[in-house]
């Protein structure tokens, strides 16, 4: 599903964010991506989403080589992947519903099974109760639940998840995670950032380590200990 | 829910990733437009002073121009009505009579180059000189002893050209009958500077309005799209296509566009009702011959249709030029 | 750093929530005023297109008042050179000679309501109507057989009601020299109505036109304000006054002021440039009579000023409206 | 330095964000503030900065009754305190030393001592060598720092911080509870709200646990096991 091919990353500002990073994910795998603040970990993932584009080497999706797809080409590879952004990034001023139906629409799904879709979506993260209400008036925590509802309502072949449970409580966090593992249940791929080091050894996943943008470690399921 | 609707829908659950169907292909395409169409308008009323405010000033840019075509359409019908007088003046000696001047008259008719010739008696120029105020008692004092001549006004044919006409006042000049020939050139001359000048200062003003029309409708969508750079960013950011993303502002400025071209058309209205009173007054004493003509209806129904496609295209640039920024690498 | 300076921030740091000392006052008020200035003027240079943009509605907008008060000054001139004929035509008897003439001028020029007499003899009207095209030759069969009688022009106080002056003509036309006493009230009528006209559709352009352009800066304002909405959160959050949040804005609405203002006043002298042709070539034709004013220097030197001032009260009240809105209740 | 008296807070949505809250922080205390997601931690924190008002009850800070505080005396109140943000709240397109300079502005201080104090919070959150980049350009954990940089650099009396190690790695969220347990020795009064057990439980310090509005336990430093 997904290969890095020797990637690097320098950003503009001279900043070396992933250098010469390689590995492959098998489709209907989870992985954890962890390392310190600043590690690289969002720019891996904005590498999938073509948010970045890489320095040097090549990321594969789907078989598809990314380096190939030009800017007209972006919004439909975003269709075929659900993400979780760390900034929440919603639409403030709009209803919960509406942001979470917004994949729906630009799939061009009609009404009423959009309507079906959303509320299920919002039901697995036990927002369904404020469906009408805008997101500028949820909790911070709230926020981030409706961008992982938005994320999974088009049920897409692929999961990315930044720092999805960066502002939730313990408890919360680990549903949230069941959540992640459930679609992976069912065939989908989940790349899944995050620091909290207690959860995933908890979710016995496999997990990438970066450090300074180099991968120092790269633990299958089987290891998480 | 229909059956088939149900087959598609199912069809999208099994398949999520998949494009619509080709059948559904259209109904997506209408799905888009009905949820971009609402984001427009749910936008406007959202803010409506904002909608307002910004209605107003491209209003009143586009009331401008109309009030100037409106002044241009009057002041080009006085220059019509001024311009009649395209006849060349023959002043015939002093000592020829009426039938003199009437052979003259239908001799200068069989000519090629002369569309019509009017014979004018001393006494109508005795006449025409007393309608100017200030010489009807001078002239009152010469009583029946009338020294004006008899003059031939001499018309040319509309296609001569002006070395034709000089030709032909040239052949005028060389009858023997011809006291005096006047060719109206000077007058002509000064009217067409006047009319020049009136010309040349609204078709600069129209210019630089229809620009300033055009800058109001692109700067609002501009400074729109750059308070929603949020929004656009997780629009694009969930999948949306350009077209999708550039829709609402299309919309918003055809909106605009169509509620400012009414505006302006309803101000041109009052200025026509303002401007009613005072011309009533200037036509009558001008004993009615000037009348103030109102732009015609169906070009003031034009104005908001032409007003929403320069809306249209003043979102279009900006979006082209803002939306642009903010698209991925 | 002065040792006084270092007083001050050895004193913050031991007390850093304690208000600045009063001496520190002013410096504070200083460093405060300079960021907002720096800030404005980032904000502006950070986006020099839609800067521009902005500034060129907004010069349009102040430069169509500009151009309406070049035309109506103009407008003006010719109406006061057209008016200054303000004088009563007194036609004398036609076996009055230059002598009795002359009499009853000195003794016209001893009333009390009178300003001026000027006296016209037969030759000079005859020298008049020859001077009107198309009279020439018709005049010239004349001879020295002159049928004009004398004229006397009068002319009345200027402080004088309409209704003295018609008492003055009434008189005038009882003295047993006068054959015709002509007003020419019909022909001041008749300019007074044109000018009418031109004087309120002016003034009504005018008007809309200074409503646009407040509406032009305010409208960008509060754009701008809306768009940075984040930005006026986050200061208000770190405890900046109202006055301190609004400050930028209002640098901000200075400076599209006096660009506009420059701009506008160059939009005007351009537009001169463009009508000093046409303009001398009419004036041409009518004998350098008529001479296009441009606007005085120091007039066009105050447009960037008052512009700024403009800019600073559409800032003012733009900003009074929507930082409002984002305050903590 | 702060006392909640039988404060309620419901939001004009209907919801009651807060209920019957009564506690009393002494001067020079520190107190974690914890509970599940929309318990009402952020709630709790914007009723001291006066980002909302209490719908009943009374909040003291300082002495002062924070309900006597018109609109016009909001800004001044807030100098006196340092806020961390839970979504940062940064001007993004200035650069970082223009973010943490800004309270020193606001306070009027001269740039030289602005330029000193600015870099000596930017040492502390280990963020030097970024300073004039803007803070878009920073992963979200940086960013979150910077947000913390400009809470302590004019060294307010109160410290307020939501959720400041939401997007940090264990490590770093230890060191950054160090440097706000650094301001409470020398007698700053500090609150964080934070859903991050194991790093409470650690520091040892007091904390109030909220449940849907309600204080439902309130453990002295001593009881934190
Ligand atoms: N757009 C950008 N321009 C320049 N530098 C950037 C940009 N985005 C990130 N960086 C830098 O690249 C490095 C890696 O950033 P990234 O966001 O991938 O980190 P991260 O692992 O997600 O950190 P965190 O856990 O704090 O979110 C950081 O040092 C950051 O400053
Ligand atoms: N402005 C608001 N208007 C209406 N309801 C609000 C508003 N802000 C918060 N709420 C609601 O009040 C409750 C408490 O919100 P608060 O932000 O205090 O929670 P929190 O404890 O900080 O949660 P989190 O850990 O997710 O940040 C939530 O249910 C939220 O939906
Ligand atoms: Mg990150
Ligand atoms: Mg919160």
């Amino acid at each position: 599903m997904i290969r890095f091919d020797q990637v690097s990353k320098r950003y503009a500002t001279g900043q070396e964010a992933l250098s010469q990073l390689s590995f492959h994910v098998p489709p209907g795998e989870m992985v954890f991506v962890t390392g310190h603040s600043g590690a690289g970990k969002s720019t891996l993932l904005k590498l999938l989403a073509l948010i970045e584009r890489p320095s040097r080497g090549a990321v594969t999706l789907d078989g598809q080589n990314l380096g190939t797809v030009r800017a007209r080409g972006v919004p439909r590879l975003r269709r075929k992947l659900g993400m979780v952004f760390q900034d929440h990034r919603l639409l403030l001023d709009r209803s919960v519903f509406a942001n979470v139906e917004l994949p729906l629409v630009i799939a061009g799904v009609p009404p009423e099974e959009r309507a079906k879709r959303v509320r299920a979506a919002l039901d697995k993260v036990g927002l369904l109760a404020y469906e009408k209400q805008p997101p500028a008036l949820l909790s911070t925590g709230e926020q981030q639940r409706v961008g992982i509802a938005r994320a999974i309502v088009a049920k897409p072949a692929l999961l990315i998840a930044d720092e999805p449970t960066g502002n939730l409580d313990p408890q919360l966090s680990v549903e949230i995670m069941q959540l992640f593992a459930d679609f992976q249940q069912v065939g989908t791929t989940v790349v899944i950032a995050s620091h909290d080091l207690m959860l995933i050894k908890r979710m016995k996943k496999r997990v990438i380590v970066l450090d300074h943008g180099k991968l120092i470690a790269d633990l299958a399921a089987a290891e998480v200990a | 829910m229909s059956a088939r609707r149900r087959d598609v829908a199912a069809a999208a659950r099994a398949e999520p990733a998949a494009r619509p169907a080709s059948r559904g292909r259209l109904r997506a395409w209408r799905e888009q437009h009905a949820w971009c169409f609402a984001a427009s308008v749910r936008r406007l009323a959202e803010r409506p002073l904002g909608t307002l405010l910004t209605v107003a000033v491209m209003g009143f840019a586009l009331a401008l121009p109309l009030a100037f075509y409106l002044l241009l359409g009057n002041v080009q019908r006085l220059g019509a009505a001024l311009g009649e007088t395209q006849a060349i003046s023959v002043f015939l000696k002093a000592d020829r009579d009426a039938q003199a001047a009437q052979a003259l008259a239908a001799r200068l008719r069989g000519r090629v180059d002369v569309a019509a010739v009017a014979l004018k008696t001393p006494q109508q120029g005795l006449q025409e000189l007393a309608a100017l105020e200030g010489f009807a008692p001078a002239l009152d004092a010469l009583g029946s002893n009338n020294p004006l001549p008899y003059v031939l006004l001499v018309e040319p044919r509309p296609e001569l050209a002006r070395a034709a006409v000089t030709t032909l006042v040239e052949t005028l000049r060389t009858l023997p009958e011809a006291d005096l020939v006047q060719d109206d050139g000077a007058w002509r001359e000064r009217l067409g500077a006047l009319v020049g000048v009136a010309r040349r200062a609204v078709q600069l003003l129209a210019v630089l309005l229809a620009l300033a029309a055009l800058l109001v409708v692109g700067n609002t969508v501009r400074l729109d799209i750059r308070s929603r750079a949020d929004e656009i960013a997780v629009l694009q950011l969930v999948g949306a296509s350009a077209a999708f993303v550039r829709r609402p502002y299309l919309y918003e400025g055809i909106w605009y566009g169509l509620c400012s071209g009414a505006f302006a058309a309803l101000l041109v209205l009052l200025l026509e009702l303002a401007l009613a009173g005072p011309v009533a007054r200037l036509a009558g004493s001008y004993g009615g011959q000037l009348s103030f003509a109102g732009i015609a209806l169906p070009v003031l129904l034009m104005v908001p249709l032409l007003a929403a496609a320069l809306g249209w295209l003043g979102a279009r640039l900006a979006s082209a030029r803002h939306l642009g920024a903010t698209l991925p690498r």
